[in-house]
């Protein structure tokens, strides 16, 4: 238990940041994800590193850009309405093939909506809110702790593979305050030497160029096909999930961030009273863990989806049950929360 | 002659009536209104003139002011 | 063992920083914690809340909606919130800014006049540790010695001239009852 | 004894959610007294800004509508191009107006929209959390430039009403403020103007106001009437900065 | 064959808009639309209506979002990356329950990508590339005589259910040029007349609000459920699908817009070397024609789904599926388009 | 004999893809003489626009970057405050600059950022057809103005240097243009100028060229330089906008 | 019936009138039709060329790969496009503009020298309308007398004047072969 | 004694060096270059003096100006 500090998600988000090894920041305020902005701030230039905030989210994903092409680590945070504002951007950066970190603390939508914290982006994320053809790794929090390690890995995997990766949180993450045990480990690590890519100045090499119009015939769709290479070891080598008690499971509950950890409770509940339940969090909505859903498709007699939306990553659990185990839903839109009750309810009807 | 009402519950007082009444006829309640706040208080002395600078600096247009004579 | 308080009062009263205090105790208790704020829909002025969960346990959702302990700084924060508190809860309510008498079936009802008590001791802004006090005195979900441990960090070097009086306020509420 | 102040036809009785000694509250009431006495609340649409004003529409007495974030001129031009003979007004913080809106002011200025801004400078983001705006004044401390602003880093406060004086297409634009009653019935005259022009047809006006923010200053409603004059005023000074009325007269 | 003209695609959209009662058009130039944009900057000026070159495609929605909540039928037109930059603006409408009719000549993507034409939002268009839970009907014409007449009824069930409207086409339906048939009806039909929400002034009623935000608790998930019962509607109402030969065929082709049109060629020269192959081609890409997909998984052997894309629609295909038939996907992405033998030579494989 | 001008060495062999007496190849070699006379070719990383220019990476002899449409100035400060020894600059068309990209300009220029902006006005959209751009002329035919520029529906040619130049953060500010060769010869002494400003950390520079579209004037590319002449330069005056130097030397 | 006809030369030799006029004449002899510009990689300058479809059946992509008639403007949209014709196929090639030989095998080739005839009639600028009159000829897909009503409505009350001109280059083309 | 070197694949014909050439050396070729255009040719008659105005103003850098006794 030392070592650890009562420390809230929106700050997490931010020291996760910094200990990823984040050159640059750019923000515009936003609630329900101010404390980040001013966070960074503070930390930024105590760190001597650069912090902006800029004139709109637009700037902001726009100058992660330009860092991004010389080679820093750079990252953007806002709350849905700004993302909404980036979207051309990420499509850019993605088009160009540079790395980045973009965090989304959801708030409730759609347009002003409210500022307590919702799901509603999830499709905005997984399925890319931008034009084009693109994915990018999407990770969710569901603890103060993970805002501040995902945050943090965001920018190794985003290196990696030379694309953008989102952090997709809510208001509640954002707000609450939670212990958290700060682990510091080498940033930067193995990529940045790596960099062979980025625009620093034609010293000792010919120039580079760094661009998404590709108009020749046929080399747009060669390099979206070099793109969908790269998901598919996206696909491969990045899912994370948490699973439990899938074992002797009858019912699986399929929550992520927040919805998780009121899953979990209602998961407690249920086994209390006896009824054979498990759960699956998917830690990375992208790619998404169809893997451990079709591998239990038989032994369980379903899957209830918990989201903080009228429905959207159930879609990714249809897809992955394909038919073959009945998917029920349970949401609640517009900054509304699942109710642990209702989830046990809804379990007990199930299996009636 | 003049005088002002003060509406209480949309008060907040914030002073700036206090410090532009040319005869000071304005003061802070002891009390504290449903929002939290101290309201404003007419101290009516019979020299308020209705000139109106209470009302032109009110950010709650709380204050209204009357003029003429008393009925 | 899981305790649910929702903190409320006027923006002022200091429920933000009574929060984060006890929060910060438990964890130094080795217990799990939450603490969620809320602005409501008025982000300027009006009251303010906000929910500590403590337990034993992992914690699901750091918001809830029937708490099972209320600490009221004001009138209109009991009026909001007092409906609303489980079976066999507790009500703590800063008696001085109380005007009506309340009565709530199936829940205890403790009244501090904490406003007047903090007054007492210098500075009515410090009623906040006064009922926190009396919480802990009440619940035993935290020491006052791990508290008072913890506003030291809580306050940090930068109010730590704030201390000795926060400290004294704790004391009393938890000696009041 | 009869009423000779009082809330304006055109303010609800809602009591409004802004922090004590708020410079919008004054702002609101003299955009209603001004619609009121030119007699067009009943053809008025007011544009509402994200910022602490966003509830705007709860507070006037005549049709309001909501806009995202910056972009009330493109909202004001959609509306005022449909119905000409309608009064559009945008009311917009300096967050919205000069910093995520920047291409829309300019632009809606440039091309001559016949609409009325009324801008409420309070160097700040108020209803995020006091961060810096681009009008936030140097070595001012806000919750983003926790420092104060440095200009290295964060560059200047940003004169937006001078910039739009030097296009083509703005007729009026005023700076004024609302920290005295003084001030407070000049700006109102402002105002009035700013309505005026758009009813004669004249085209783009733009009142700036500079407005209180205690909360954010961290400063009391009273400190915060001697903060415009001290420290905003001699940044951004009071007066007329565009008027084709004058200098067509030649008088500018 | 009389009263058939010859004419663009572009022009198309622009002429079905006018006759669908546009009364205020904003745009911004972007290949391969830019043709609709000057179409309507002649037309909108004859017909004495609005039309604006805004600053930028934010502006222009902006500015629909502005003449729509006066009660203004009214139209805004980019392409991929100009669609990307609206999404903040769309979310905005959705939540304000305002009508509008956006229209997306898809190129090629993402980032600047190239002007051909492109089938890579789909996901985006579908599923909310803003923030917040919410749909738009999405119409997808194959034929020029289409982006004639579903931009024109775009309007319609736009103001219907005021809620944004998207055509969905790309730049070769855009680019391209085929015979029309000007069928003019009596636009503003049924809804302008209902339009008892707009503001225009408060002359002999109370004052009227638009607005999204909606903070108070439980307010906004009460109009979110509100607005998800007008989905649910529209999942019943406004489906539309071509089907063809499915009656006794083996496998479906399923493409929507230029795609169809490939599949089509592709089901004749496979009917003619007597392979059963049917279609179905979305007329709506949401909602999606998912009853006709269902009801055939039977009968078919399988659903062979033909983008330019990675793959996006398939994803509502399998959903519709539900596993019960084996879904197979064949796209060309970044402008490429796919090829009719390739069409058939899959169909024979998955038949083999 | 000896060679005494040809192509420098910042320019690649490429042959550039503009029509017939397009003067972004004029303005291209400018900046590439201008980064060879300055030895910076090595350190400088330019920002290419969406526009006629967007392949301006193939002409360059250094590293250039794309930019979204509008935003070089973001990518540009992105760039700028991660490498702050390198030179950074942005080349943007009238329509990447003035209109979608507005904000993006503005406050690049208020915070005074440390880059160079070359700023090529040729009064349209020269790549997607000759539509009307922010400085389309009054009366100019455009694609989206087939009637010619109607200042109540489309508003004014905008003078966006003149705007800039309000702004505290910029530093200087010329209008140019290459419509002869004397001309071209002081542009390119306005650019050298610009450069040299970042280089010695001063701030935010802009130079503005008039620039010849002939295919979208419908003009050829004789009369184009005439046009400049006889219809930009009325509306759009070349010289100094704005020079802190000089103001500082009290000579403006 | 159908045929994929494939235009092609530099920006100004007025490719996409040609193209526009063909396809008029398909659509007013009742035949299904498509017409499909392209620009290429540059916007600018350069080759333009365009994609004429018509059939009696439906029409799927206005785009083709193989088309089955090219009408090459000059020779370097002989040399992008040649090879891609089908087997069997038609090129016409403006000799005027051509200074290499060329030899492609499975594929007729008629030399037509569109723009010597052109200048002959008074503009070079009708080549177009040279090469098309004898792509009417040899295919018969429309009538030169449909094409030469198509050709008044697609000029227009604004081109009237150009009508004589453009009448006389397709005949000349027409009976050219 | 001067001279200019034109890239005939390169100049695309646009006459701007022709009018600028204060000694009228330069004229359009009545050929097609590759792309279409008629390039410009130079009049090489030794009056040459390597001005280089019509490198100032060629678009597409298709001009070398030299200078000095030719060898
Ligand atoms: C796209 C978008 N970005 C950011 C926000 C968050 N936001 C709300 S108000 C505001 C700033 C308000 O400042 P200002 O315009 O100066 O108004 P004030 O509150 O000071 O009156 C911001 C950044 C938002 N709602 N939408
Ligand atoms: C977001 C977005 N909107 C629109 C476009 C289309 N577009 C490309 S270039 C251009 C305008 C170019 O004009 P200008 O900046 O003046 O440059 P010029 O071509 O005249 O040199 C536009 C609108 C785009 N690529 N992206
Ligand atoms: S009206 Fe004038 S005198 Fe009367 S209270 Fe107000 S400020 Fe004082
Ligand atoms: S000015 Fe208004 S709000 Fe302020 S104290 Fe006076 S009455 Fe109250
Ligand atoms: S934060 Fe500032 S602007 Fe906002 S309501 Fe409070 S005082 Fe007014
Ligand atoms: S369109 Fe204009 S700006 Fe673009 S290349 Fe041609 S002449 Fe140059
Ligand atoms: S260098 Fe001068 S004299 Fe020689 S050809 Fe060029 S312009 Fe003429
Ligand atoms: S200026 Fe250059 S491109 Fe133009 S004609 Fe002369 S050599 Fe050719
Ligand atoms: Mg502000
Ligand atoms: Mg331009």
């Amino acid at each position: 238990m030392e070592n650890r500090i009562l420390m809230q998600g929106n700050h997490a988000v931010g020291e996760g940041g910094l200990q990823g090894g984040c050159q640059a920041y750019f923000g515009y305020p936003i609630t329900p994800q101010n404390e980040l902005t001013q966070y960074m701030a503070k930390r930024m230039v105590e760190e001597r590193k650069v912090f902006i905030q800029a004139e709109s989210e637009l700037a902001a994903i726009n100058m992660v850009f330009g860092a991004s092409l010389v080679g820093a680590r750079a990252m953007t945070t806002s709350s849905s309405p700004g993302i909404s504002l980036k979207q051309e951007g990420i499509s850019y950066m993605v088009g160009c093939e540079l790395p980045g970190v973009i965090v989304n603390i959801q708030r409730g939508g759609p347009g002003l909506g409210n500022i307590a914290g919702a799901q509603g982006d999830y499709f905005q994320a997984t399925r890319g809110g931008g034009h084009g053809d693109y994915y990018l790794i999407v990770l969710a929090p569901d603890s103060v702790q993970e805002m501040y390690d995902l945050t943090r890995e965001a920018f190794d995997l985003a290196d990696k593979y030379r694309n953008p990766v989102i952090v997709l949180a809510d208001g509640i993450l954002g707000q609450m305050l939670e212990p958290v045990k700060i682990v510091k480990k080498n940033p930067m690590s193995n990529f940045s030497a790596k960099k062979d890519w980025i625009l620093d100045g034609c010293k000792g090499r010919k120039p580079r160029m760094v661009r998404s119009l590709l108009m020749g015939e046929g080399v747009l769709e060669e390099h979206n096909l070099k793109l969908g290479k790269k998901y598919e070891r996206m696909r491969k080598s990045e899912v994370r999930v948490e699973t439990d008690n899938l074992e002797d499971a009858e019912v699986a509950l399929v929550g992520y961030g927040i919805s998780a950890r009121i899953c979990k409770e209602a998961m407690e509940i249920a086994r209390q009273k006896g009824i054979k339940v498990g759960l699956v969090r998917p830690i990375t909505l992208w790619p998404f863990p169809e893997k451990v859903i079709a591998e239990n498709v038989d032994r369980l007699k379903a899957f209830l989806v918990i989201e903080m939306s009228l429905g959207q990553m159930v879609e990714d659990v249809r897809l992955a049950t394909n038919g073959k185990c009945p998917v029920y839903f349970y949401g609640r839109t517009g900054g509304g929360i699942p109710e642990v009750d209702v989830i046990v309810e809804r379990i007990e009807k199930i299996l009636k | 002659m003049g005088k002002i009402i003060i509406n209480i519950e949309q008060c907040k007082g914030c002073k700036l009536c206090v410090i532009f009444c040319p005869k000071q006829l304005i003061k802070l309640s002891e009390k504290l209104n449903p929002a939290g706040y101290h309201p404003a208080e007419f101290i009516d002395n019979g020299q308020c003139n209705s000139c109106g600078l209470c009302y032109q600096m009110c950010p709650d247009v709380a204050i209204e002011v009357w003029k003429g004579e008393k009925r | 063992m899981r305790e649910e308080i929702i903190m409320a009062g006027f923006g002022g009263q200091g429920i933000m920083f009574a929060g984060t205090l006890l929060a910060h105790a438990a964890m130094e208790e080795g217990l799990n914690v939450t603490y969620f704020p809320s602005y409501g829909a008025e982000m300027r002025g009006g009251t303010a809340n906000c929910t500590v969960i403590i337990s034993d346990e992992n914690i699901g959702s750091p918001v809830v909606t029937n708490p099972s302990a209320l600490l009221a700084m004001n009138e209109s924060s009991l009026e909001k919130f007092s409906s609303k508190v489980k079976k066999d809860g507790l009500i703590i309510v800063n008696s001085s800014l109380l005007k009506k008498e309340i009565k709530i079936n199936d829940v205890e009802i403790l009244k501090i006049p904490a406003t007047e008590l903090a007054e007492k001791l210098g500075d009515n802004k410090v009623a906040n540790m006064v009922i926190l006090g009396a919480y802990i005195n009440r619940s035993k979900v935290v020491s006052l010695e791990r508290t008072m441990d913890s506003l030291k960090k809580v306050l940090g070097e930068g109010r730590k001239n704030l201390l000795k009086l926060n400290r004294e306020a704790l004391k009393k509420g938890e000696e009041n009852r | 004894m009869k009423k000779i102040f009082s809330r304006p036809e055109s303010l609800t009785a809602k009591r409004n959610i802004y922090c004590s000694g708020c410079g919008h509250g004054i702002v609101h009431r003299l955009i209603a007294e001004v619609i009121d006495e030119l007699g067009i609340r009943e053809k008025t649409i007011g544009v509402a800004p994200v910022g602490c004003a966003v509830f705007a529409y709860d507070y006037w007495n005549f049709d309001v509508t909501e806009a995202a974030h910056g972009r009330p001129p493109a909202v004001a031009t959609g509306i005022k191009r449909v119905l000409p003979d309608r009064v559009v007004f945008t009311y917009q913080g300096d967050g919205d107006l000069a910093a995520i809106g920047t291409a829309e002011t300019v632009h809606a200025a440039n091309r001559g929209e016949n609409i009325t801004i009324i801008f409420v400078n309070n160097g700040v983001y108020g209803m995020t959390g006091g961060q810096m705006a681009p009008t936030t004044l140097i070595a001012q401390k806000t919750t983003t430039t926790p420092l104060g602003r440095d200009p290295k880093i964060a560059g200047y406060p940003i004169k937006i009403s001078e910039a739009l004086g030097q296009l083509e297409g703005s007729v009026y634009i005023e700076r004024v403020t609302v920290n005295s009653p003084k001030n407070t019935i000049k700006a109102k005259r402002a105002i009035k103007k700013a309505f005026q022009n758009q009813i004669q047809n004249k085209g783009f006006s733009l009142v700036e106001v500079l407005s209180m923010c205690p909360i954010a200053w961290g400063v009391n409603p009273v400190e915060a009437l001697k903060w415009i004059e001290q420290k905003m005023i001699p940044v951004f000074p009071l007066g007329v900065i565009k008027d084709k009325d004058l200098t067509a007269k030649g008088n500018l």
